[in-house]
């Protein structure tokens, strides 16, 4: 009955994944790059899950229960990171963050 | 179940796609749910309906709320909108998404020479998944554990607003100061 | 009973934990219960063990407990055992009940100070340590002991650090007796390389096997040995920390600087008497080592104005007569010394310390005088320790324990009269000074108003200390005289009998002149300071008698001795050596490195973006990389 | 069953809810009156049931505006979103033995993800009116909603641990000795006061709270948009209702003399009239003081009780 395979869903894991990542190298917003950040994890997990299903295991749901714990510590962390930098630099511009460079 | 797939992959790609393109944080944002939704029948038509609907609840529900929240927090509105507009140009974002289109024509390669094989829709039972949580992986679930405390305690700390204490004899200064200041204004005002 | 022998030193630990993590958030009241209440409890611990130890005396002579295994590798293991004889029982003693007295002195004492918690968290660090070191049954863990007791030494003569000074005086502490523990250290690997155990029972019964007796391997040892009781115990040529060391608390000066710690030095070579038998030559240097020092310090403390300072030079000088006695043989007598030395040590320092908080923190005793109407309670006890330090005879517990002293200097199997005469002019000295500090302090008039009357949980222990000063000397009388040799009875279970020389004069002419001695330095001492005051003021107008005043005052100058010849070298040779060739060389190093780092930096751009297609462009790589082959 | 039957559960679920939503407006009208020892609307109709229909005309006729400010198409998504959560909550809520939209075997988790989805309708609606208060309004849902949520769904696990299964049939069968509130009674209260948050209804209406926030997060809603909203609620109070008599209550399972869908509606009616009761008597506490109780009382209590059940299951166990 199926029609579709497990390329299929790994092709639609990867086009998100680079979806994803052109998010993240396109925009200099410290809010979208998080968003796109989330975008590739989800896509992580979407492989992941793929996986599971294709040999009918549950080792694939538990790692993206493990991506969904990272995910969601990530961005509360980031957020927090996000609002200082508002507060103290009064700008959300990664590219204008850079005190970090030699 | 193969169209249900279909079509939710056909959503999710082109939801992404918005998400991606929007100057507005917030509209990027609601993409992003459908996204996401989208994604989660994704698994369903998996026969993964228990992190279909974590899917929902955490991602959808928790983890976007929240950026939201932050979005509405730090007010950012339609300046931010033209911002991102001027920020988003052509020359910009050419270079990036052609690369990573290489990226992914080289995935989609490696894919299509990799094992094909039809999918199982029979779903995994969650106690299953729970099992294998708290057997094989309990020292992950564990380690998960502490990266969520870790992550509480971290945000909760960065996330303060650092208050100016001064110590009382400071204050008095400061209020000395200022009254010598309004003394000096009076003093002038009556010249 | 001696199973909760770890409780002894476990309590102050315990104390010590209490007050240094908690100590900021209690009253002073449980600081003082806590500090004081850990080292009393312990006392009382010893002093069951003690009675139980004398009634029923074990087998083989001690008791011990295994707690854990500390390390363990393939040939050497060492474990955290407590063994309790007859020479760790008297240490044992005298490190809590002392400890304990002086720890209710000092509830009174700081009272006033802001770093109350940390006094008392220090102090119950050192009794800890100390006990330690003397319940050890391995070197490893006697040396832990050894240090723990320098590092509290360090911490508590430097208690008031916001003085430059007392920081000096810790750190020069410090730096000297680490000296005389480097010694030891090579002491210790030496004994391993040769014995393959450090373990003080094994050590004693394998020695004598493995070695052949006055061989050089066992005088090195010997030696190195001394050299780190010589550091802790102050004596020549290390001595120069202690007086310097009075710039702690007096409690601090009365429990580590007199009745503790700076014994730990005959506590090591008495431990350890058997390797020190098998090498005369140790031995010789011990005896003579102990006679030059008693009689150095001693000069020293006869000129001294400050009170402490005095105080810290007869200690040395007191520790001297232990080490003559440990060098010819004479075991029991410089345990008995010890014995009896804490007590009117510890009382004299406490004493001392009364008379300096009554007197608003005045230290020369020439601006003292006439308190003997005015602080009857501390006169009197003082008396009592200045009796026994001087060695009034059959008074004083001092003169039991340094008329042994005496006697074997000459009679015993290594002892020679020479000896014998510079211990007995050390006696002189001793009454000598002792009476001049008696007389300046107490008779005379008034210099000082007395600022406030020491409290009860002072005086106590005072009096207490006193009468020990007074009947300590009880239990250990002359052979010629009563038969009462308890002490000496109690200690032969651990270190051997003196041997006694042949055809000796009689005993009792050495008692005769011994006590004659100390008479005669008391009634000089009151001549010159009391009787005819007008001889010191003739005297100081000669020159070459205020130089040699001076000479003396400086303790032999003997840090400006050092200062020529180790300092001022050593920063001579610091300074020509600053920069040379190997200079250079690290240099250009670090150039090279600075500039590939320079270069480098540039792709270190602080943009996230860059930073990620960095990344993305090795993923390509590999991908690529796997598609081709 | 064939789709037809399907198809006709589905309408029958939805005509019935949607008259509950409206009916539900007189009713709490009528019974705010009882308990305030007034009359309450009387004049339309007999015992004034007439005026379902009045406000009903008056939300559809009045002027559908948009401020020109807002974001239009975030403002006017955002009521349809709770509307539609609600609705598709039910799907899971068995009404009686075979009468049940879809009886998902994650079926408790589905009713918290849309609830939890149902945040959105708040935040987008405060956020596109691009208005100070509703700003607030919507600040003040999101948190409160957010925190809530998770004892909600920490609340119910006690429950789930106990059947075994996520699946509301399940756990309305395994109530048939006993039902739950007996053995959860900390679970049901706690879920109960979690509920009273998610619809945001008196005591817990910080997000809206007239005297201070005008109407908070739909200050600038009106028409059938604000309809949408106001249907929304009392759906959700339906549906907290619904969910409560289900999981503690022992759904349709009743004495035999009345079938199972009457037993569920008498529960599920006695409930929202508890609703209603409580706005009548309770003050509204301040926002910080329900975010502390929540998150310090609320939070080591449900996990306790989670704790404590587990341990008694496993010592049941062996």
């Amino acid at each position: 009955m199926s029609f579709y395979n497990s390329q299929a869903v790994l092709i639609v894991a990867a086009i998100l994944f680079v979806l994803g990542l052109i998010g993240v190298l396109t925009r200099k917003n410290i809010i979208f790059i998080l968003i796109s950040i989330e975008v590739m994890l989800n896509a992580a997990g979407l492989a992941f899950v793929a996986a599971g299903s294709r040999w009918g295991q549950p080792d694939g749901q538990v790692m993206f229960l493990f991506i969904l714990a990272m995910a969601a510590s990530e961005v509360s962390v980031g957020l927090a990171l996000v609002m200082q930098t508002y507060h103290q630099h009064k700008t959300l511009d990664a590219e204008k963050l850079r005190a970090l460079r030699d | 179940m193969p169209l249900l797939f279909y079509t939710s992959s056909v959503i999710a790609i082109l939801a992404t796609i918005m998400v991606i393109t929007r100057y507005h944080p917030i509209h990027a944002l609601l993409y992003l749910v459908v996204s996401f939704l989208a994604v989660a029948m994704i698994f369903l038509s998996l026969g993964a309906p228990f992190v279909a609907v974590l899917e929902v609840i955490l991602y959808a529900g928790a983890i976007i709320v929240l950026l939201i929240f932050v979005v509405m927090m730090l007010n950012l509105g339609t300046d931010t909108a033209t911002q991102e507009k001027q920020w988003l140009q052509p020359k910009v974002w050419i270079g990036p998404s052609l690369l990573a289109l290489v990226l992914l024509s080289e995935m989609v390669i490696l894919l299509m020479q990799g094992d094909n094989a039809d999918m199982q829709v029979t779903p995994v039972e969650i106690k299953q998944v729970s099992i294998s949580l708290y057997k094989e992986y309990i020292i992950a679930l564990e380690l998960a554990g502490f990266l969520l405390m870790a992550g509480i305690v971290g945000a909760a700390h960065i996330g303060k607003h650092k208050k100016k204490h001064l110590h009382r004899f400071l204050q008095e200064e400061n209020l000395d100061a200022e009254n010598k200041k309004m003394k000096q204004v009076e003093e002038t005002v009556n010249n | 009973m001696h199973q909760y022998l770890f409780l002894i030193p476990a309590l102050p630990l315990a104390g010590f934990l209490l007050l240094s993590l908690g100590g900021r958030h209690l009253s002073r009241k449980i600081i003082a219960w806590i500090g004081v209440g850990s080292v009393s409890a312990a006392a009382i611990f010893t002093i069951i063990l003690g009675l139980q130890f004398l009634q029923a005396p074990p087998p083989e002579g001690s008791y011990t407990q295994t707690l854990w295994q500390w390390m363990s590798t393939e040939n050497f293991s060492c474990a955290i055992n407590l063994r309790v004889d007859a020479l760790s029982l008297v240490f044992l003693f005298i490190i809590t009940f002392v400890g304990a007295l002086i720890h209710i002195y000092s509830s009174a004492f700081m009272r006033h100070d802001r770093d109350y918690a940390r006094f008392f968290a220090s102090m119950n660090l050192f009794v800890c340590a100390m006990l330690l070191l003397v319940l050890a049954d391995n070197l490893v863990l006697m040396y832990l002991g050894w240090e723990g007791v320098g590092l509290c030494s360090y911490l508590l003569i430097g208690f008031w650090y916001e003085t430059p000074a007392n920081c000096h005086a810790a750190n020069k502490a410090f730096y000297v007796t680490r000296i005389g523990d480097t010694a030891m250290a090579i002491g210790l690997f030496l004994l391993f390389k040769e014995l393959g155990t450090l373990n003080i029972p094994e050590i004693l019964q394998q020695a004598p096997q493995h070695f052949t007796a006055a061989s050089p391997n066992i005088t090195l040892i010997a030696l190195l040995l001394l050299a780190g009781g010589m550091g802790k115990s102050a004596q020549l040529p290390l001595q120069t920390w202690l007086p310097d060391a009075m710039a702690g608390p007096s409690p601090v000066s009365a429990l580590i600087h007199a009745a503790t710690m700076v014994t730990a030095g005959v506590y090591l070579i008495a431990r350890m008497h058997v390797v020190f038998q098998l090498s005369p030559v140790a031995m010789d240097v011990t005896a003579i080592v102990g006679a030059l020092t008693l009689f150095i310090a001693g000069c020293s403390a006869l000129v001294q104005t400050d009170i402490k300072r005095i105080l810290a030079y007869s200690t040395i000088s007191q520790i001297g007569y232990m080490f003559l006695a440990l060098g010819v043989g004479a075991w029991s007598a410089a345990i008995f010394h010890f014995f009896t030395h804490a007590f009117f040590k510890a009382l004299l320092f406490l004493a001392a310390g009364a008379i300096i908080e009554s007197l608003h923190h005045e230290h020369d005793i020439f601006k003292m005088g006439g308190l003997r109407k005015k602080m009857p309670l501390v006169f009197w006890t003082f008396l009592a320790g200045a009796a026994a330090l001087a060695a009034l005879p059959l008074i004083s517990a001092g003169f039991f324990s340094k008329d042994q002293i005496l006697w074997y200097a000459w009679s015993a199997g290594n002892g020679s009269p020479m000896l014998w005469f510079v211990a007995l002019a050390g006696a002189f000295i001793t009454a000598f000074y002792t009476t001049r500090l008696m007389i300046v302090v107490f008779w005379g008039e008034m210099k000082t108003h007395i600022g406030e009357y020491p409290g009860r949980a002072m005086t106590i222990p005072l009096v207490i200390l006193a009468i020990l000063s007074v009947i300590a000397g009880f239990i250990e009388w002359p052979h010629n005289m009563v038969h009462l040799t308890l002490f000496s009875d109690l200690v032969q279970k651990v270190l051997p009998a003196t041997m006694l020389q042949d055809d000796l004069p009689e005993e009792i002419v050495f008692q005769i002149i011994a006590a004659a001695t100390a008479l005669f330095g008391v009634y000089t001492g009151y001549v010159f300071y009391q009787g005819n005051k007008a001889l010191i003021e003739e005297w100081k107008q000669s020159s070459a008698l205020m130089q040699i005043r001076n000479f003396l005052f400086k303790g032999w100058a003997f840090d400006q001795l050092y200062d020529a010849l180790f300092v001022r070298p050593f920063k001579f040779l610091t300074r020509i050596n600053k920069s040379d060739l190997f200079d250079k060389l690290y240099n250009g190093i670090a150039l090279v490195s600075r500039r590939l780092n320079q270069l480098f930096s540039i792709s270190q751009n602080g943009s996230l973006r860059w930073y990620i297609v960095g990344v993305l462009i090795g993923i390509i790589f590999i991908l690529t990389l796997q598609l081709m082959l | 069953m064939t789709v037809m039957q399907h198809v006709w559960i589905v309408l029958g679920v939805l005509f019935v809810l949607l008259n509950i939503g409206a009916g539900l407006i007189w009713v709490e009208r009528r019974m705010l009156a009882l308990w305030q020892d007034r009359l309450g609307p009387n004049r339309a109709g007999p015992l004034g049931i007439l005026i379902v229909l009045a406000d009903t005309l008056k939300l559809f006729f009045k002027e559908d505006w948009v401020p020109p400010f807002a974001d239009k198409w975030v403002f006017i998504i955002a009521p349809a979103i709770v509307v539609a959560s609600v609705l598709m909550s039910f799907v899971v809520i068995p009404f009686a033995p075979g009468i049940v939209v879809a009886d998902l075997n994650v079926g408790l988790l589905f009713f918290l993800a849309m609830s939890s989805i149902g945040v959105y309708s708040i935040v987008l609606g405060g956020w596109a009116s691009n208005n100070k208060y509703a700003l607030l309004g919507a600040l003040r849902g999101a948190s409160q909603m957010i925190a809530y949520e998770v004892f909600m769904g920490l609340s119910l696990m006690g429950v789930v641990m106990m059947t075994g299964s996520f699946k509301l049939t399940d756990i309305v069968e395994a109530q048939r000795d006993m039902w739950f509130f007996i053995k959860q009674p900390i679970g049901l209260v706690i879920f109960f006061i979690a509920g009273i948050a998610e619809t945001h209804r008196l005591p817990f209406d910080i997000p809206e709270a007239e005297s201070e926030l005008i109407a908070g997060y739909h200050a600038e809603y009106s028409g059938m948009k604000f309809g949408m909203f106001f249907i929304g609620e009392y759906l959700g109070i339906t549906l907290i209702s619904a969910m409560t008599a289900t999981i503690f209550f022992g759904g349709w399972l009743g004495p035999e003399f009345l079938p199972g869908w009457v037993w569920f509606f008498t529960k599920t009616f006695a409930f929202i009239l508890f609703f209603i009761l409580l706005r009548a008597s309770l003050p509204r506490p301040r926002y910080d003081q329900l975010m502390e109780y929540g998150w310090k009382i609320l939070l080591p209590l449900v996990l306790a009780n989670v704790m404590i059940t587990g341990a008694v299951l496993l010592w049941l166990k062996g």
